[in-house]
């Protein structure tokens, strides 16, 4: 298996994932992973046949990083899975897809966490529709989807 | 005055006959059709990836095989395969030839589960106590070569712990023949009964565009005519597929039929292969010496029963990993399921759920 | 026979038919069993799930939905009794259909919504089933000149004048009996036994104590096809036809899939109409041809 | 007293008494007088009836020729006469004023036949021109006790209304020209009062003044103005060629003239427009818009019923002709299932209610066209049971109107609870009107054994059809049963409601099941009565085929009493019902199927079939007088 890594910085992520979405690539994972210190790292695993493409960004703790839902709809699941685990904001991502809200279980993957940081249970983002975990409706996620077009390269 | 804009919200789950494990789906109906679904997961979160951190890297095969009760070897296969990638360690002939019978067994074993699952889920109990009753056969030869019949966990970084002797050997050819005449009558309800087809054909379906829009894998995307299959990728070195030979089975329609007609060839390519595992079976070592402490990072992937397990880990020099990221195929297919729900009636929801095979202990680690 | 030996033979089906109809429910959870190579249960289990159901404590959601039970009870129990006192199969028919019709409205008191789509479901199995159910009757009763079925057992040729009328009870049967292709309400993988769901301990057994009356009806329907003047020969066949009609449904059940609620209601429909259509067509034919 | 003289205190008292209301200006004193009115009516009725028993005849027939206005003697013909003319007149002013021309067409054509007739049987005289036969007099019941209940009721429901006075003047003659219709025996007669109830039908439509009530009066005008066409022509036809005017005389000729059949089937077709069967249906469901006291006197007692009356009066002479008897029992039958059908897919209850009366008055019209003495029967058991149960969920439904702002049957849930006395009312009329213990399913039962010696294509859409039927009465019942655990504990919270409301729904509600547990009294001293004078045989005179009725019926209220009171309900044995382990609010919608099969498309089915049978059915008339 060849795997490709490919640094980039937030700013110019979305014109590699566009690209690889060009290509046709199909989005294995994201994966997120605490560096300390207040910074995370995301890789974006990307396939093509054989060929593996890991795209690698730094970002700092609370900065918001764009989603790619428009590109890849089944992204909205790790993206969530990023914001649950690790608290990284991701713009459209919905909250306690993994976790239950209200558990006080939050960001389990952080490392090192002081106590006094542990954001409290009721400070995590509600879902707009409670009582229902309405997570991933389907409706919106296909209005977003509109005029993208279905397929990859064949 | 008619109205069309009635709408019930009804649960499937997260408790629910039809599904083996918890996911809660909550379903918008118009009368009975579909017309939005919401997904709740992480009912069976477990916090492996959390533990993978706290744990010997060793120790982790043991704990990776427990991600998942149905695929457990290749989870453990795709650990250790990440690792020795990481370490540059190659592990023996013979040993890739034992993790490739024991994945084509656990295929196997997945393949008949879910078919009896299918079945079931149509209210067709007769299929499905004959479907599970043949793969008791599986689960023989599984207690047979290692004890146990669910976690054998025969998979150690740099080989395998357990060697198959030649009474194995022998008896496992006799196995993959019983199967194979009890699975070509099986085969034929499957793929020819008519009211099997009248609840599979053009029912769930995910034509191929769509396959490649939501990613989907394993017999989900091969039943959307999407040919991916990581073992004919060349990519195993942590098996022996590069030994073998065999095609990857597709099928053109994208619905439920199409995906059990895939996963129906796929037992019988499963017994092929196994057979012709076995006539490359040489003396050897089964293991190699591990030294050294896992450093950098890796990325590995394994054709499981369900479609592509993709492990990601990061070592720093010590025994713990810093992190490990645990990718199953059912991560990536229920989110499509909600593509194939879309529209049908409220009765083929069970049936597309199981046509996906769903794992949500995989799902939600 | 004086009219106390009749009387006491009478109370006596009445009180223990359902109960007969429960063991012929077990033995046919035992042969199903074996025809899905497993050992099955013994043949009293559904009895002893009854009794210890009726031991349970009582748990509702609700009390229109005990009423509803027990009116379905009721009513089933009674259109049973007019069937052994060999009173108008009309009114028996009725007094059954409004049984059924108890259990869905029974089903909808509760705020649930498996139990709200079992009883939508089970109103449309109504639908299909009892058109067919009815024609039937009403051709048996033409057939015989009398619809009282106290009449209809001294006619002994239904059986060699209607059989498709037969083919279609069982048609109803499979319904009745909760069976594959056609369980649609009860589909425990969907919609968890549908109408049943939000019943349980002494409740859910006084609507199975209903279902066995309405399966006993159904029987007793079925061996007013052969009545001879020997009444050996009489029972063995009646017990002969049960038996057949129950193996049929069973092999059924065993060969199919559940298919859908429209697949259903078209089926049974069609199927069921053109049948009795196609047996009154044959027996006109034959009247005017002059062969019977 | 004079049994005539009731006949005639019946049909003008009300109508006295409503204009009599018109001129009071206060409303105190016209509820007042509407009051009374209703309890001398129900009064007059039961007197009728006892005068007929104690003498023991099956016919009265009475002359009234004369009427003393300020002492001078007018010929009531001639009154009539005049009264049918400014009534054509008013007619076609309505057409102008409407700029409709179907409305002007339709009362030019029945003006034209009108004259001509007036003009060739001047000085002609039908004697006896009252006729009250145990048909009239069951007709008079329903009419007085029904209808007068659904005008007390419509006291308290209209109480904020603006048009209050015109409102009961027009409802209380609307009574009058009912009971006139019934009585008479000139059809002359029985024409005008025919038109007075399509006049009075109109304003009650058009009550709101609405566009859409304007419209939808419009409507019911012009379908029911054909059908007077019709009936005008039947008349014409009838005068020509038997030189009679005597409804008796002609039933009994047994169509010796030469076109004895057309006007049948003239008569019949009018039937249909007014009973609004299939394809003529669509009147009565606009006529929906009216206020609900209106709606429930359309669908009971008044107007739908005069149709179906004129049928079973005129049934010996449907016999007359097997062609047409079949094509007037598919014509039941097809608007029987048809409305099943279509009301399945409804959520709005009066609209269900609706298609449920067209759906009735389908079997009824079933009964006559099958026409022995059976069915007969039958019909009109049919038609007692129908006018109180309909009459009862149309009240009920109107209190919901305006106890819980709702005519949607979807938020009927929980109605038990906050509405307990009006969900117990609108169950029993639904079992009343659907269930074996109760009156439907004795005229069902009855059209069983009355198909069955014969009409196989009628069975079979009878039986798909009442199978239909029980699906959406069935869906209806769960609704309004659907409550949350609390609702059966102590604490529970229930809503006050009027006293009027109270009365009138207590009455019906006392009617439905007295009618029900007397079902053989009512058939003994009713309907058999008539039968016997009809067809010479009654049928139904065995009380023992009655009895499971009976039982079931006692079966039913033990079970629901007996429950009631001894199934305790202590809150730890209250559990919540199956979520999948989820807690969330859910929402329940029923099933409609109408996403499957379109409202607009069944419609379009059964008006096409129904119209081909309509049509096939003037046909016959035809052929048979050509060839």
């Amino acid at each position: 298996m060849q795997v490709m890594e490919l640094k980039t910085t937030p700013e110019d992520l979305d014109s590699k994932i566009y690209k690889m979405f060009q290509l046709g690539a199909r989005l294995v994972v994201i994966t997120g992973n605490d560096l300390g210190n207040g910074k995370f790292e995301i890789i974006y695993h990307f396939s093509k046949g054989a060929e593996m493409t890991n795209i690698k960004i730094e970002i700092e703790e609370n900065r918001q990083i764009e989603s790619v839902t428009g590109l890849f709809p089944y992204a909205d699941i790790m993206e969530s899975e990023l914001l649950d685990y690790f608290g990284i904001k991701v713009a459209g991502a919905k909250p306690n897809v993994f976790l239950e809200a209200g558990s006080g279980i939050c960001t389990p993957l952080r490392k090192e966490k002081k106590p006094e940081e542990k954001p409290k249970a009721t400070e995590r983002p509600k879902v707009e529709d409670s009582p229902a975990k309405d997570l991933m409706s389907v409706v919106d996620k296909k209005l977003a989807n509109k005029g993208i077009p279905k397929g990859g390269a064949d | 005055m008619a109205t069309g804009t009635r709408i019930s919200v009804v649960p499937l789950g997260a408790q629910h006959p039809v599904l083996p494990e918890p996911v809660a789906l909550k379903l918008s109906l118009e009368e009975e059709k579909v017309v939005d679904v919401g997904i709740t997961l992480g009912y069976c979160h477990r916090g492996i990836e959390k533990a993978a951190e706290l744990n010997d890297f060793k120790q982790n095969v043991f704990l990776c095989g427990r991600v998942c009760g149905i695929c457990s070897h290749h989870h453990t296969t795709t650990y250790v395969d990440v690792i020795e990638t990481m370490m540059n360690i190659e592990a023996p002939e013979r040993a890739r030839l034992i993790r490739t019978i024991y994945s084509e067994l656990e295929r196997l074993h997945s393949h008949t589960l879910i078919l009896g699952l299918i079945a079931d889920a149509m209210g067709y109990e007769n299929l499905f106590m004959q479907t599970w009753r043949d793969r008791e056969i599986v689960m023989d030869l599984f207690e047979l070569m290692s004890g146990n019949r669910v976690h054998y966990d025969v998979n150690q970084i740099g080989g395998v712990r357990r060697d198959i002797g030649y009474d194995m050997v022998k008896k496992i050819d006799k196995g993959m023949d019983a199967l194979e005449g009890k699975f070509k009558i099986l085969s034929k309800s499957y793929l020819n009964d008519p009211t099997f087809k009248k609840r599979t054909k053009a029912i769930g379906v995910l034509s191929k565009a769509e396959a490649h829009t939501y990613g989907v894998v394993g017999p989900t995307a091969r039943g959307s005519d999407v040919p991916e299959d990581i073992r004919a990728t060349g990519d195993s070195h942590y098996a022996a597929y590069n030994m073998l030979h065999f095609t990857p089975q597709v099928e053109e329609d994208g619905d439920i039929y199409s995906r059990v007609k895939v996963r129906v060839r796929e037992c019988f390519q499963s017994i092929d292969l196994i057979r012709q595992t076995i006539g490359h079976m040489r003396d050897g070592p089964i293991a190699v010496r591990v030294q050294g402490k896992p450093n950098g990072e890796a990325v590995a992937r394994v054709e499981a029963p369900r479609g592509e397990l993709f492990y990601y880990a990061k070592g720093n020099n010590t025994n713990n990993l810093e992190r490990v990221k645990i990718r199953t195929p059912s991560y990536v297919n229920i989110p499509a399921l909600r593509y194939m729900i879309m529209g049908e009636e409220f009765a083929e929801v069970p049936v597309i759920i199981a046509s996906i095979d769903p794992c949500l202990s995989c799902t939600d680690r | 026979m004086d009219w106390w030996v009749l009387l006491a033979i009478q109370i006596a089906i009445i009180v223990l038919a359902p109960f007969l109809a429960a063991i012929l429910l077990g033995l046919d959870r035992i042969i199903t069993a074996r025809m899905q190579n497993r050992v099955g249960p013994p043949v009293l289990q559904v009895l002893y799930d009854f009794f210890k159901l009726i031991g349970k404590k009582p748990m509702l959601l609700n009390r229109p939905q005990v009423i509803f039970a027990v009116l379905y009870l009721m009513f089933v129990a009674f259109a049973f009794v007019l069937f052994v006192l060999g009173l108008d199969l009309i009114i028996i028919f009725f007094a059954a259909a409004a049984g059924s019709v108890f259990l869905a409205v029974g089903a909808f008191t509760v705020r649930s919504p498996y139990s709200h789509m079992g009883a939508n479901r089970e109103l449309l199995q109504i639908a299909a089933y009892e058109p067919v159910f009815l024609l039937a009757l009403l051709l048996i009763g033409i057939q015989a000149g009398s619809f009282n079925v106290a009449d209809l057992y001294a006619v002994g040729d239904l059986m060699i004048l209607l059989p498709l009328v037969f083919v279609a009870l069982i048609a109803v049967l499979v319904i009745k009996l909760q069976k594959s292709p056609y369980d649609v309400a009860t589909a425990h993988q969907e919609i968890v036994s549908g109408p049943y769901i939000e019943y349980s301990g002494p409740y859910l057994a006084i609507t199975k104590l209903g279902h066995w009356y309405e399966f006993a009806l159904m029987l007793g329907v079925i061996t007013l096809f052969f009545n001879s003047d020997n009444i050996v020969v009489s029972i063995i066949v009646k017990i002969a036809l049960i038996a057949v009609a129950m193996l049929v449904v069973q092999v059924i059940d065993n060969v199919t899939a559940r298919l859908t609620k429209e697949r259903m209601l078209k089926f049974t429909a069609t199927f069921g109409i053109i049948v009795i259509a196609a047996n009154y067509a044959i027996i006109v034919v034959l009247q005017n041809v002059g062969v019977i | 007293m004079n049994a005539g003289l009731l006949a005639l205190l019946l049909v003008f008292l009300p109508v006295l008494m409503g204009l009599l209301s018109l001129a009071a200006r206060k409303i105190s004193v016209q509820k007042a007088v509407v009051g009374i009115m209703a309890i001398t009516m129900v009064l007059l009725s039961l007197a009728l009836f006892w005068e007929m028993y104690s003498t023991g005849a099956d016919v009265l027939s009475f002359d009234a020729d004369e009427i003393l206005i300020a002492g001078v003697g007018i010929p009531i013909s001639l009154l009539i006469a005049a009264l049918d003319f400014a009534l054509m007149a008013y007619f076609i002013f309505i057409g102008v004023q409407y700029r409709n021309t179907v409305v002007i067409i339709f009362g030019l054509l029945q003006l034209i036949p009108l004259g001509i007739l007036e003009a060739m049987e001047f000085g002609h005289t039908v004697s006896p021109s009252i006729v009250i036969d145990y048909l009239a007099v069951i007709m008079a019941l329903v009419i007085s006790i029904v209808g007068s209940i659904i005008i007390v009721y419509a006291l308290k429901y209209m109480d904020e209304d603006q048009r209050q006075a015109r409102f009961f003047a027009v409802m209380t003659i609307f009574l009058g020209a009912m009971n006139g219709a019934v009585f008479s025996n000139n059809l002359l007669w029985l024409f005008f009062f025919w038109e007075v109830t399509t006049l009075c039908c109109f304003l009650l439509i058009r009550h709101e003044r609405t566009k859409e009530a304007n419209e939808s009066a419009l409507r019911a005008l012009i379908y029911t103005l054909g059908g007077g066409v019709a009936f005008a022509f039947a008349i014409v036809l009838i005068f020509t060629q038997m030189e009679t005017l005597s409804l008796e005389e002609v039933l009994v000729s047994g169509g010796i003239a030469a076109w004895a059949i057309a006007p049948v089937a003239l008569m019949a077709l009018a039937a249909f427009t007014k009973a609004a069967q299939v394809p003529f249906q669509s009147w009565l469901l606009g006529a929906m818009i009216a206020p609900t006291p209106v709606s429930a006197l359309l669908h009971s007692s008044t107007m739908v019923k005069l149709g179906v009356y004129l049928l079973i009066r005129i049934s010996p002479a449907i016999a007359w002709e097997t062609s047409l008897m079949w094509l007037v029992a598919s014509v039941g039958a097809i608007s029987f299932l048809g409305t099943a059908i279509l009301a399945v897919m409804q959520t709005n209850a009066k609209r269900v209610l609706a298609y449920s009366t067209i759906g009735n008055l389908g079997l009824i019209i079933m009964c006559v066209g099958i026409n022995t003495s059976f069915a007969i029967s039958a019909a009109i058991v049919l038609l007692i049971f129908h006018a109180v149960s309909k009459a009862l969920l149309f009240m009920t439904v109107g209190v919901v109107k305006h106890e819980a702002q709702t005519l949607d049957i979807e938020e009927m849930e929980n109605l038990r609870c906050k509405l307990p006395f009006v969900a117990g009312a609108m169950l029993i009329g639904i079992f009343t009107i659907m269930l074996p213990p109760f009156g439907m399913f004795a005229g069902k039962w009855l059209i069983v054994e009355a198909a069955s010696s014969g009409f196989p294509i009628v069975i079979l859409l009878l039986a798909i059809g009442s199978a239909v039927t029980a699906l959406y009465y069935a869906k209806w019942m769960g609704r309004i049963m659907t409550v949350g655990a609390t609702c059966d504990l102590p604490a529970a919270v229930k809503s006050k409601l009027s006293k009027i409301y109270k009365i009138t729904l207590g009455a019906l509600v006392a009617c439905a099941i007295a009618l029900s547990l007397l079902i053989f009294q009512v058939v003994q001293y009713l309907v058999n009565p008539y039968i016997l004078s009809v067809f010479g045989e009654t049928p139904l005179s065995d009380f023992e085929a009655v009895l499971p009725l009976i039982v079931m019926l006692v079966l039913f209220g033990g079970v629901v009493l007996l429950t009631m009171k001894f199934v305790k309900i202590r809150p730890d044995m209250v559990s919540t019902s199956y979520m999948g382990g989820e807690n969330f609010e859910y929402k329940l919608a029923g099933a409609y199927y109408d996403k499957r099969v379109p409202d607009a498309g069944v419609t379009y089915i059964f008006n096409f079939v129904a119209t081909i049978v309509v049509v096939a059915m003037l046909m016959v008339a035809l052929l048979t007088e050509v060839i």
